[in-house]
């Protein structure tokens, strides 16, 4: 049991926090950390994701032959946490370098992984990915976009939804059924589509927080030409099952500690009646729990992180991650909303220009991309406890 | 000991719904959330002809003399619908103060004409957004010959550039507390009277900024008596606390029906949401908590009526349970529906954002956890 | 919506108090309420019930040519309250008078009730009801023990749990299976059997409170006569829905509001670090949400009572007052112990000798009458909601 | 950074877990809870031959000089059988302090004894069992000409009457807080030494009252700087909370092994019950709950051994985060058991009872969390 890092380690992050010094944003280093507006904001995320592949830091879990650090998940771990820490605006990519490149890597061709991955990396073409539809919800397995072999090449029709970065992508990475005649986890293939042609368009979907990050993307006698299907054809599932592996690697506990060492400064600078907050034994007990929480939320991963570090696989254990962060980041949300004064009730009008209302709306939204709550416990209930499996849901969601 | 709504209630409340419904529903709401203000005005004129603006005002005022029971009956059904329009500043606020602080003058000008729906009421009382009340009232008002000048900029005004008065608190004597609050009426279309609109969390309900630049007011504009105003301006807070907990239960009532309904109709994994335990007991707690709240929103309403000694209890009461635990109610409801439930086309967000908004608006539920052990420990 | 008395019910409680003020123990009086040990308990318990007997207090509810005084639902309420204001001593036939003599009224034969009904008022004759079985839990209709019919008697053979006041009981309400060929709601059928025979024994159950108020009942060739059949052989079901609905209109908000109340007080009077406990914000916070819940349940109660009044049969509402004071009674008894000192760790030799500790360790076993509040959830989710059944358990759990 | 067990340390839980089952598991426990008080003795003999008794005594003591990672992993596999004994107040709170606080003399006269198993310890603090430490802390000390003397009677004092020597917390100096604290190691077979037992939550971990009447004490007994211990016993409090909470830890990866066992096994309504996801997702819980209270334990036990400077902040983490939801997760699984979860024989109570008892002992969550804020505000 060690939680030091040794000097290897500091060293990368030393490096890291001396680049992020001089590369981030300036504005960003000066406090003012809201993304631009409207079509600038596409334009100051690519420049960001191409500063990071410039300095070496867009993929540092890739491994070196394809551009990437060939970063150990120790090191994966602290760029998580500087990135964090320096609160670094979002990569573009982040679909393609964590999700796609990765997976082309693993279960691509040699034709793909030349073709597309190099391409990843440098931001020069985003990726998103094509999974939930209306009616299949995290019941991923029961989709019905439909892909049809027509000469060399697959014509695709159906919709997609919640495809977050689909607004910005120049390629979806589309899970599609090419055989209906099965079982529901039979007859699906994984395919590279361009999103730049006719057969291709979207709408972006009108949050709670009355921002768009998600997208509605229908497919309407789209083509993707035979040599970019991902695996095997009717095998996609396997590879579904491959890239969720390394969803897992991800975890927004850093983020959310950042967030909650402002609401504690919050807490003891701001005074009510005349005394500071941090005096009040209520809002005490609240911010040594979220703090206490997000303690063991950090060390838990850190298990895991070693944990698979030994294994070499990661476990269903990382339900656990996604499920704490989650909850938490929607708790401290909620706490910093509720610590504020009657003032609670303005938006962009009020405290920080509406970024905790944000924040917090934002909240209720997160799991789109995780998976609910209830689908994280199934996983931990019956797949690593081995409690008894609801029929039902035998299978069928996402890991 | 009755505890159920006279038939009378509950037929008024079947014809608001019908009526909320014919003229588009939640989609009022919705509309007044895009920015459009006719639609409040046009409410108004409807609320006015099927007589809710006339509930609370006294019979000899053209009204209809009823309390806080009957309006938080009518409330709820408006609250289902996030109906916007200041029917609580007005009806649960400012016309039982008028009534109670008013000179015979004062109501004559105002009550029946609130009656009629000629005159929308809100009320300004926050100076700084980040303080508890009555700590919050700190307007600078100075004696004048013949009346007052108010200076200063309240915030967190309901509505306040779409009412045609407003109850401000201003502050005459020394101290932080009660005393040394005094109220006046102010006609915002005075010209020294200036609102902005602030872009507010709840937007069927947004929050202006009120500025008073020097505005001088006659004895006619002070309410009440001079310093003494904090009590009552203490009850007009608890019964709009009850009146708009009255329609966030109404708001809860939908959420569950909302969710049950999806439970019911959407399908995943080949069988209906609803079955699953977790999407069922979720939904069964909402609706507990929705009817307990309802049950401490009842039991105020009725205690402020008949002047029970634990009526002020009995409002922090309320505020104490419901105003996380309704909030929850909302989260869980988007939560229920997946990915849809977090678009602004499902109705959840709407009331998430006006339960938060009222969370700490006139007393947060910290402040009544301590005043209702307070008034419990005096009891003993 | 009207939450006063009227003059009759003010009298109604009037006379309950002057009454309680005579008759009550006199140890209780004194604040000495700690039931007597051993076999002096079942004595003070059987005085207690006959002296409310005596009184014209033991079965409010009853007809009055039963022996009741008719009381009106808001008369039951009232006197469910005075009782819990007065902490007065359980009612040892409880069973009998709030379940076994209602559901013969209702359902019995004229000879049952001729022959069961006086002795129970008076509790010459204590109850009890043999429900659960080991296998079957809350799913009572899959339950085992069998009655036969042999010439004039039922012939009785098998095993209840949970069955409380056993150990006191001269009768018991036995729900047996006469039929096995058919769906598990068929078949059964309810018999009144003397637990004072061979065929009958039982043995307590030791609770995790180190108490014994619950016993394990063996039927080994016990026997009913023919007369003693409740309803129609065969139809037990329907006895059983008829009792359960007798079941609700109890609750036990009331004395948990006492306990609330002692707490309160108990924060106001001790102090810590010199500072009384009610001044930490985190206890107020606690106590203030306590109180709230407590009311919002009592008002929930007279809801349910009024709205019963009206329609003159209980609805499955009734479960939200079973989940509400279950929990309630958790949370409540939970905070008296954690608001304590460190001497919480202490039990017969800590506060209140050991009673603060007893209560708490009992909320842990209070549903096993009521059943879980997973049960009452399904039930409100599918009762009151409309939510679709789960198949599986469809109509098999008690209402 | 590998936050995980070494082979070694696995090795010995291995051990630990086949010796304790070979023994009767947690039967040994339910012995002490009737009131067998030979069971400690016995077991102690053999967590002697096992070397567990010398695992924090340095080497030149004839101990391992483990801390308390090493220990914590050990304590887990006893906590998971609610092992009796007084192992954690001998390994984690008296032989650290020994050691930093003792003489040679001292050492020489209690360690390599602890290491055989020949002495057990103790400690008695409390002098208030209502008040928090170290206000509890007010036992007279006069000062003799050869040492002190000891008048009053301890409470709460773990296996008071059960152990060989105590380490007894008097106030010599002023005030109430951690100044002018002086610890004594006292013998409890001192004449003037009486023990009672008093009936306890935790009846497998029993506390004692015990009393001094004018006990003398030569100097030899004086542990560490008269008056200046205070900080010395905030480290063995704070080692104990964490070796305390590493084998609630282990009981609750065994209650939810239970409930895992009982939801596969168990039937109702024709199916097992863990597939219903009330019982499903509340296990998944419980088993999310013991991993973040494990995850906080080993993160403070490897931060007291490496004096990394958030190690009392990790020890506040400990007892903010587990206290009440450890307890919490026994109760779950005393209701997914159903009645059966209610009685005597199921050991959820066990587990539940010892969670209760150590709530507030050593400091209540509530102190834990003033204390983390204090610490992360000043690291800021």
């Amino acid at each position: 049991m060690n939680f030091d890092y040794d000097d290897e380690h500091e060293a990368f992050r030393q490096d890291l926090r001396e680049w992020l010094a001089e590369n981030l944003p300036s504005d960003w280093q000066d406090g003012d950390r809201q993304l631009p507006e409207g079509s600038e904001r596409e334009r100051f995320l690519r420049d960001w994701q191409r500063t990071l592949y410039d300095g070496g830091w867009a993929g540092v879990h890739w491994p070196e032959e394809y551009g990437g650090r060939g970063a150990s998940l120790v090191e994966q771990t602290i760029y998580r946490e500087e990135m964090a820490r320096a609160r670094a605006p979002p990569q573009i990519n982040v679909v393609g370098i964590n999700f796609v490149g990765p997976t082309l890597v693993a279960a691509g061709t040699e034709a793909q992984k030349e073709r597309f991955v190099p391409n990843i990396l440098s931001g020069e073409e985003i990726w998103c990915q094509g999974y939930s539809e209306p009616d299949a919800g995290s019941d991923i397995a029961s989709l019905t976009t439909s892909a049809e072999k027509q000469g060399d090449e697959w014509v695709i029709n159906g919709q997609k939804i919640w495809t977050s970065y689909a607004q910005y992508a120049d390629w979806c990475f589309l899970v599609a059924r090419t055989d209906a005649s099965g079982e529901k986890h039979e007859g699906i293939t994984t395919l590279l589509v361009d999103v730049d042609q006719e057969g291709v368009s979207m709408d972006p979907i009108h949050q709670a927080s009355d921002e768009e990050g998600f997208n509605q993307v229908y497919f309407d006698d789209a083509v993707a030409s035979a040599e970019n299907v991902v695996g095997e054809v009717g095998h996609g599932w396997d590879v579904v099952m491959t890239l969720s592996a390394f969803e897992h690697s991800t975890t927004t506990i850093f983020s959310i500690e950042q967030d909650y060492l402002d609401l504690l400064e919050y807490c003891r600078d701001e005074t009510r009646g005349g005394e500071p907050l941090i005096e009040d034994a209520r809002v005490r007990r609240d911010l040594a729990d979220l703090d206490a929480r997000i303690q063991a939320a950090k060390v838990s991963h850190y298990r895991n992180v070693s944990k698979r570090s030994e294994s070499g696989t990661p476990g269903p254990e990382g339900s656990m991650d996604l499920v704490v962060a989650d909850e938490l980041r929607n708790d401290l949300t909620n706490v910093a909303m509720d610590v504020l004064g009657p003032e609670v009730a303005l938006w962009e009008d009020g405290p920080r220009d509406g970024q905790l209302a944000d924040d917090y709306l934002g909240s209720y939204g997160s799991w789109i991309a995780a998976g609910t709550g209830d689908v994280q416990r199934n996983i931990i209930g019956e797949r690593v406890l081995g409690l008894p499996k609801d029929d039902k849901s035998q299978e069928s969601h996402r890991a | 000991m009755d505890a159920t709504l006279t038939d009378e209630q509950e037929r008024i409340r079947k014809t608001a719904r019908e009526f909320i419904e014919s003229e588009g529903g939640i989609e009022l709401a919705r509309r007044r959330m895009e920015g459009d203000e006719r639609v409040v005005d046009e409410l108004w004129a409807d609320l006015a002809d099927l007589d809710y603006t006339a509930i609370t005002v006294p019979p000899e005022y053209d009204g209809f003399g009823e309390g806080m029971v009957y309006l938080t009956a009518l409330l709820e059904v408006t609250g289902r619908y996030a109906l916007p329009g200041p029917l609580p500043e007005t009806a649960a606020f400012a016309v039982p103060l008028l009534d109670e602080l008013g000179t015979d003058d004062q109501r004559e000008r105002h009550l029946p004409a609130v009656a009629r729906g000629d005159q929308r009421f809100s009320f300004a009382l926050y100076d700084d957004r980040n303080e508890s009340l009555p700590e919050a009232v700190t307007l600078d008002v100075d004696e004048t010959d013949d009346g007052h000048r108010l200076s200063g900029t309240k915030t967190l005004v309901p509505y306040g550039g779409e009412v045609d008065h407003l109850v401000v608190a201003g502050r005459t004597g020394d101290g932080s507390g009660d005393d040394g609050i005094s109220l006046f009426v102010v006609g915002t279309d005075e010209e020294a009277v200036e609102t902005r609109r602030l872009d507010s969390l709840d937007r069927t309900r947004p929050m202006y900024e009120v500025t008073f630049s020097d505005l001088s007011v006659g004895d006619a504009a002070l309410l009440g008596d001079r310093h003494e105003a904090g009590d009552a301006l203490s009850s007009a807070a608890d019964r709009y606390t009850v009146a708009r907990s009255a329609m966030l239960v109404g708001a809860a009532d939908r959420a569950v029906e909302l969710s049950t309904e999806h439970g019911t109709k959407r399908e995943q994994y080949g069988q209906p949401v609803g079955k699953f335990q977790a999407v069922k007991h979720r939904i069964a707690d909402m609706w507990i908590e929705m009817q307990s709240a309802r049950s401490l929103v009842y039991y105020a309403a009725w205690a402020l009526d008949a002047g029970e000694p634990d009526a002020t209890r009995s409002v922090s009461a309320v505020k104490t349970y419901a105003a996380d635990r309704l909030h929850r109610v909302f989260g869980d409801d988007m939560w229920n529906h997946g990915g849809m439930g977090f678009t602004w086309d499902h109705d959840g967000h709407i009331y998430l954002k006006q339960a938060k908004a009222w969370r700490n608006f006139l007393g947060s539920p910290e402040d009544h956890q301590d005043r209702l052990l307070e008034e419990r420990l005096a009891e003993r």
